[in-house]
């Protein structure tokens, strides 16, 4: 059965809700009153509970099944996390309560940071950012910040990213004014030492760096290379997003980093949620810490506060580069990587790290006979595999993926990082069985075989058993269709051209 | 640990097929002075659930829910009362433990859900088109003058004082990122700012709010006209989207892009965060938008299906050149909000905003006999500024004493403009029952008094 | 991708809970501690999400489609009902608190009660029975109490039953100890009058009926052939597992019951779980009231009690005929059914049971000419068709039934009533929308004119789209494997053949 | 009417597609007189969401809910600590809206699970084979007693007077149906009572407690090999099936059926309802056990699979002549128990019988201390029943009204038996805190001196 969209499933004069009308009195909308209905379908809350029950069912999740995503960590979501923010005494404040209203909701704030903090060795964080690509952002700002009070932000010019960088990096570096410089990867699949030492100097204000880098390979050289870099007065930034080899066994402070942002819903296990919402908690050398956004979780005597205006922040000695949210960031994210980290505790998150390090090895020896392998073991956790086992066959990284979803696993990602060509990365996490493992190594196995033996038309056709085939792609870009529209023959005459051609000239 | 899958035998197992005598060796890649530096002597051992569910609710315990009492709170953050359905269906593992929808042939669910949702989003704004969410409102109006700057290729964004001040921040801190163009008017209670005149050949975009901060509602329609004849946006922000269900829309005012923030009508304020940025604009600006968007196509058996698209204007492929370094979006929230408007439907939605303004105004009647005090707004939905004869803030403070949260003081807002110490923005909803109406007006007469 | 047995996965060592382990110290067991393992599988939590999440896709469920199921009323579950039965103050009670702490929860009881009193018309209910087949022998239980009072249990053996009825009746009947004589049907497929008639007599105990009666029909003779048994002395119990058309319209004391339950769990939207809990709740006439089982509900002065003994009983003019169950029923699911009735009212009961007999007309309109109705309309809330349509094809009831599965309905009830051949019983329910009826007449259209057109073999293959194909229900018939065994290869010699074949004679 | 699809517009056009004036005249077989007695007068109509919640939340705060303080109570309703994902996982749709698995190529879901329940039954009985569940422990109880007599062919049922006076009261209800030959003894709070000298050639059936409703574990060896050699099947009850993680399983006594209330282990107590009724016997009477049974198949393709099984058994083919008129199991119950029991495994189970052991001794130590307070049970679990020197009803009404739930006093399950109304039953789970056995300790102290 397919399932049409809600406007389809219209039923006028029927609604899920059942709030009474009110009496009829006197309004005051100063004769801005809407004009004509909004479009708005009406369902009945069992018609509301079956679309949506059926569209999931159209989902892979991790709850259904592995996600080997290359620096996606995509490992399991406990359940007591959800329950935990649900409780009315954090999900029913308001963030502008009296602060002596809220003295929980701040005490979770500053034990999520002292977790953070004390597992990365940096002296602060900033909370608010609301995702990653934010916490890179803050950390680059902060960086600026630290810049323009040193004199130098006019000299400074050069922000160095890793070639096998995400596309975050490069994008935060220059939405902060940045001129972004790539440093190539050597043979080691590690950022080339020689290359970057040479290009350190007095126009640059940091590099951006992940580690372990997107290779799924430990930058051996980072210390000493945030040596080199701040010697010559830059900072370093490391993109946490692969912080998950790392926790309980490796601090970000000894690896030279100044800045560091932390994905809540990856390494700390709040759901991604198809998208969202997630959390980029940043945390800050003692140089960076001053320009901390606001606001600034602050302990006083009366209890904690929240530092809202540069006013209150430099009265306590710090210069915030401004703010990134409304309120105080994702708090409800916080509860839930709170309740993770006292969950796993300090023994526990050494032993996910690890085994989530074993897992991506585990795989990497399974395969490294079928399918070609970039770089030589150990990994760190996850593993990169390139196209050259596919050579000859016709076939692509695509087809290879698309195919994995017809055995029941979700694709790894692919074509990145871009050091590789058609590059597999997998990261199995932690989270994931033994008996999963050796299944999903017997699957790629039986699928390296098949691609080397030459069926190459049953990989083009895949997926076969999915909710959809392959999607034309090309033609949702050319000609974009963002919104359902009315059929034209329904009434009124349908404007849905407009959405499609309307060309860029006739703006404004 | 019972989130780890391994037992002992697992891992030796493993560490055999590797040849690797421990754990540990796999690091040797790391430092040994790095591995050493790291112990964590303040943290401790993992704990049963049952501990961490105790820690975690003497914490919540410390809070003074703001259903526990009467609570009269806005300001960007509404309490509407969310249907059990919402939360039930959002809380599927099929939805909740998704991944962004890369892979659409595994992803129709969500992708369905988000291209709905950007068709509800632009059907209440009055829009085209609409993305598919953002972070929040404040980060969707950074991005909305950010996008006004790529479009118009100009540098200046105005800023109206009747903008939400912590809006206004957040945009000055994203969209200064190169330039320092962005202009913050003073706020401005009685809505007698100049912006027309303010607009001229320079100006990428005015960003004014309605209802505005202060609860006003605004008519956009000549400011609108004054920007396009200046060749600039008009950039509109709602806090309060449930409005939209009752007044004329941006879009229908002129508007180029609205933001919104979605939480009030997605889930409970949870202290702030998450919310849901909704961010639409006209077609024709399409492609300058930011962020993520799902598009309709077909797959290889012409049968309809749904894929993310101009990803081309994305960090992942466009690197330093994106439109945005955005990278996810809020969808699970915005998965909420669009069931919730599901469930509302076109009756229920506008049926509610009825309720929410029959409310406001029966409240703002009997507050404005209470001597000394002042209803600013001629015309507003379900909040409105009042202007007190004493400070608001330590009002807010006594009767927060007795249980009423009374709403949310200037000096909460403007730290900055004492001249508003005696504002006090008040909001109700559906939740709000008369019991806490009388409590709000006895209170107040009685803290004046 | 197939799903393992649980103790498929097992892990040795691994738990999904992480209680510590107590200090050591002294035991008091008597020295009756368990000798060896048991044999529970160690799991984690990420890996026990997965098994269920996955076993629960191989689900259909009516969150996710149609359950056309005659006399089963499958209908919406409100996601209210769920939250307000996890309220802690009424999950978290303990039966036997003492009585002042829990006057909300018996206030629950007596509002649900008076709600379930008030849409039937007699004057009392006992809420204690588990479940609808609990609540017939409830029924029944107090006419035979009520019949030893009067001194005729020994001459009123015998309980008629409808041709037509439920296997209960007869096994529920039988259980308290009555003969049981079945009533045939008409040509109407009604209870017939005259033989009815003509079986009334002195030592008839009751009549079990159910109305509407299994074909969907009404039973218009029901008041008159009541008045005639209470004449001759007997009594009617009367089934409500149909209660679905007539609620808000139709009372059963105006039908001539003395008894009836009501199955909470489908008529008033509380889940069916999978084949539980239910409750079954059963409304008693002025003549059967005092016999009602423990515990009854009671109101004093200092607020409601529950009468717990045959001597507190006795001290208020009752006889109760025993006790049901542990304490005081199926409290939970009240709180849900109770949720429904405020929700629903007595203007959405009454728009319920009308749109519920609509939905049923429409499904025999929209397909009397493609299948064989048993019986001309009107019909109640369900449509009864045979399978003189498929003569002659090859294809069973059962065969269509499968087909169905493939094109993403649930069957409807098969093969029962037994009064027609090949029956099949739709029953639509008030919560499905005009387009899945339409939806759902097409799909039955196009199987039907696919059966006449001889496609035998699709319909014996058939299902096909299914996570299984079809089961072979003899083999497990014969040689039952009601549990998991450990291989024999794993260690400890197998016992598994022992409880397949041990004969039934080694009984003691 | 949110839960009803069809608009005005959808009535209207099924009934002209029916040729029918209005939905009214469907209903033209019910007698006019009948149609118009129903008028229900008091009944409210239809409402929101808000205000059901409203009203039953109200209804809520009347209660006291067990965690609200020192909670002491059992007695077959036991309160433990219920990981999330147990709810969370039974709130599927796919589960808790699914109908009875008729139909089993789509319901392997429920199936399996059933299939694996009954096996996690069977082995912490240590019997052979289980079924899928019965409606509570008490009904599970008398529906061993009718087993036995239909095994037996004999009628006379002994029941042991440690055997809960609820459970059997109602199997005196139940297997008294036909017969009245069920014999139940006095409660029995030393343990003295002679059930072997009572079992002879007339016995179906034993049925007796452990531990009992006293607390008291029992040796059922000598009781089972004196039932067998009379021909009489020996029944156990479990009210506690989390001693089962410590304590000898009736199977390995001899049992031949064994009874249990799983609800501790499912969920919360939910006031006494709805609970789940385990049922485990040999392999040999296995087509004499009530109840719904999955047994394991394979499909055309020769794949695994699982269907109800043996219902020739049962009511819909058997009638007047089936096992039992049972037709539902607590399906959904089943299930939460199962999947804890999946968490929990061999480690987290045995575990978490030790622990409530562990603080089972150390209370009943410190209550042995108090004078005049008497511990009965010489060996228990986690649950003990205490003789007070005073009558124990009023020293829990005392306590209460101190806020600590002190324990089941005799006179609430033996009202008929004076002589008991100094016992008072207490139990503590891995929930009952250090602090909360303190209050009770002081509080008992205090309420006796």
């Amino acid at each position: 059965l397919e399932e049409p969209l809600l406007f389809e499933l219209d039923t006028p004069g029927v609604s899920g809700i059942d709030e009474p009308e009110p009496e009829p009195g006197p309004t005051r909308l100063g004769g801005l009153e809407r004009e004509g209905p909004i479009g708005l379908p009406g369902l009945s809350e069992p018609a509301v509970v079956r679309h949506y029950t059926r569209l999931s069912r159209r989902n892979y999740s991790i709850d259904a099944g592995m996600y080997p995503l290359g620096s996606c960590t995509m490992k399991y979501n406990p359940r007591l996390n959800e329950r935990m923010a649900r409780l009315p005494g954090f999900a029913d404040l308001h963030p502008l309560q009296p602060e002596k209203t809220v003295q929980g909701a701040l005490a979770v704030m500053a034990e999520l940071g002292r977790w953070l903090c004390a597992l990365t060795g940096l002296p602060a964080v900033a909370l608010s950012p609301a995702a990653g690509a934010q916490g890179e952002l803050c950390g680059l700002r902060a960086i600026r910040a630290a810049l323009r009070e040193r004199g130098e932000l006019d000299t400074r010019r050069v922000v160095l990213v890793a070639e096998s960088a995400h596309g975050t990096n490069p994008a935060t570096a220059a939405a902060c004014g940045f001129k972004v410089e790539a440093v190539p990867a050597d043979a080691r699949g590690r950022m080339d030492r020689a290359a970057f030492r040479a290009r350190v100097g007095a126009d640059v204000a940091a590099v951006m760096l992940t580690n372990p880098n997107t290779c799924g390979l430990f930058e051996s050289d980072a210390p000493e290379l945030a040596r080199a870099l701040h010697d010559a007065g830059g900072f370093v930034y490391m993109d946490g997003a692969n912080l998950n080899a790392l926790v309980g066994r490796v601090r970000a402070v000894d690896l030279g980093a100044d800045a560091m942002h932390i994905n809540l819903h990856k390494t700390f296990s709040t759901p991604h949620g198809g998208g969202g919402p997630g959390a980029g908690p940043t945390v800050l050398s003692a140089a960076l810490a001053p320009f901390a956004p606001l606001p600034v979780l602050w302990q006083e005597e009366a209890g904690w506060r929240l530092i809202e205006t540069m006013d209150g922040a430099r009265a306590r000695g710090l210069s915030p580069f401004g703010r990134l949210s409304g309120f105080h960031g994702q708090f409800g994210v916080f509860v839930r990587a709170l309740a993770y980290l006292l969950a796993m505790g300090r023994d526990g998150l050494r032993q996910a790290s690890g085994d989530a390090v074993l897992n991506a090895n585990y795989i990497l020896a399974g395969l490294s006979d079928v399918l070609s392998a970039s770089y030589p073991g150990p990994c760190m956790h996850e593993a990169l595999f390139d196209d050259r086992f596919l050579k000859d066959t016709g076939i692509t990284t695509l087809d290879f993926a698309k195919a994995m979803i017809d055995e029941g696993f979700h694709p790894m990602t692919m074509y990145f990082p871009l050091v590789v060509h058609g590059a597999l990365l997998i990261e199995p996490t932690e989270t994931e069985s033994r008996a999963t493992l050796d299944q999903f190594i017997a699957v790629m196995r039986d699928l390296a075989l098949r691609a080397r033996a030459g069926d190459q038309a049953a990989f083009k056709a895949a997926p076969r058993l999915a909710p959809r085939r392959r999607l034309d792609e090309t033609q949702a870009a050319r000609h974009p269709v963002l919104r359902w529209a009315p059929p034209p023959s329904s009434g009124a005459s349908s404007d849905e051209s407009s959405f499609r051609t309307a060309p860029l000239s006739s703006n404004p | 640990m019972r989130y780890l899958p391994h037992g002992p035998a697992d891992r030796a197992h493993m560490l055999e097929t590797l040849g690797e005598p421990s754990i540990e060796a796999l690091y040797r890649d790391v430092p040994a002075a790095v591995l050493q530096a790291a112990a964590f002597p303040d943290l401790p051992d993992h704990q049963g659930e049952r501990a961490v569910e105790a820690h975690l609710a003497a914490l919540a315990a410390r809070n003074r829910p703001a259903g526990a009492g009467p609570c009269f709170l806005g300001a960007g953050a509404m309490r509407h009362h969310i249907p059990a359905v919402v939360d039930a269906l959002v809380q599927r593992g099929e939805f909740m433990t998704a991944y962004t929808p890369y892979q659409p042939e595994i992803s129709q669910g969500t992708l369905q859900a988000l291209f709905e949702f950007q068709t509800q989003v632009a059907l209440i704004t009055g829009m085209e088109v609409a993305n598919a969410s953002m972070y929040d409102g404040a980060s969707a109006c950074a991005e909305a003058g950010l996008m006004a700057q790529r479009v118009t290729r100009r540098a200046r964004v105005l800023v109206s004082g009747g903008v939400h001040p912590r809006y206004a921040a957040t945009t000055v801190t994203l969209a200064d990122g190169a330039h320092e163009a962005v202009e913050v008017l003073a706020p401005d209670p009685l809505g007698i700012e100049d912006l027309i005149g303010r607009v001229n050949h320079e100006t990428a975009c005015v960003i004014v709010q309605t209802p505005d901060v202060f609860g006003r509602l605004r008519d956009l329609t000549a400011l609108a006209a004054a920007c396009h004849d200046e060749g600039a946006l008009l950039v509109a922000v709602v806090t309060e989207p449930l409005a939209l269900g009752l007044v004329r829309p941006p879009g229908a005012m002129g508007a180029d892009i609205v933001v919104a923030e979605g939480q009030g009508l997605a889930g409970p304020p949870s202290f702030g965060g998450p919310g849901v940025g909704l961010f639409a604009t006209r077609a024709a600006l399409m492609r300058q938008m930011p962020g993520r968007l799902v598009g309709q196509t077909v797959d290889e058996d012409g049968r309809r299906g749904f894929v993310l698209t101009l990803s081309t204007r994305e960090q992942h492929i466009r690197r330093e050149k994106a439109t945005s370094n955005i990278c996810t979006n809020a969808g699970l929230v915005a998965l909420a909000l669009s069931i919730h408007l599901a469930l509302l439907g076109e009756e229920g939605f506008t049926r509610l905003a009825r309720t929410n303004h029959a409310l406001a105004v029966d409240l703002a009647t009997r507050l404005a006999r209470l001597p000394g005090v002042r209803v600013l707004p001629q015309a507003f939905f379900n909040e409105f500024a009042l202007l007190l004869p004493v400070p608001a803030g330590p009002v807010v403070e006594t009767l927060a004493d007795r249980g009423v949260l009374a709403g949310v003081p200037g000096e909460r807002l403007w730290p900055d403009y004492p001249e508003l110490a005696e504002v006090l923005l008040v909001a109700v909803t559906e939740t709000t029952p008369p019991a806490d109406i009388e409590a709000l007006v006895d209170g107040l007469k009685e803290a004046l008094s």
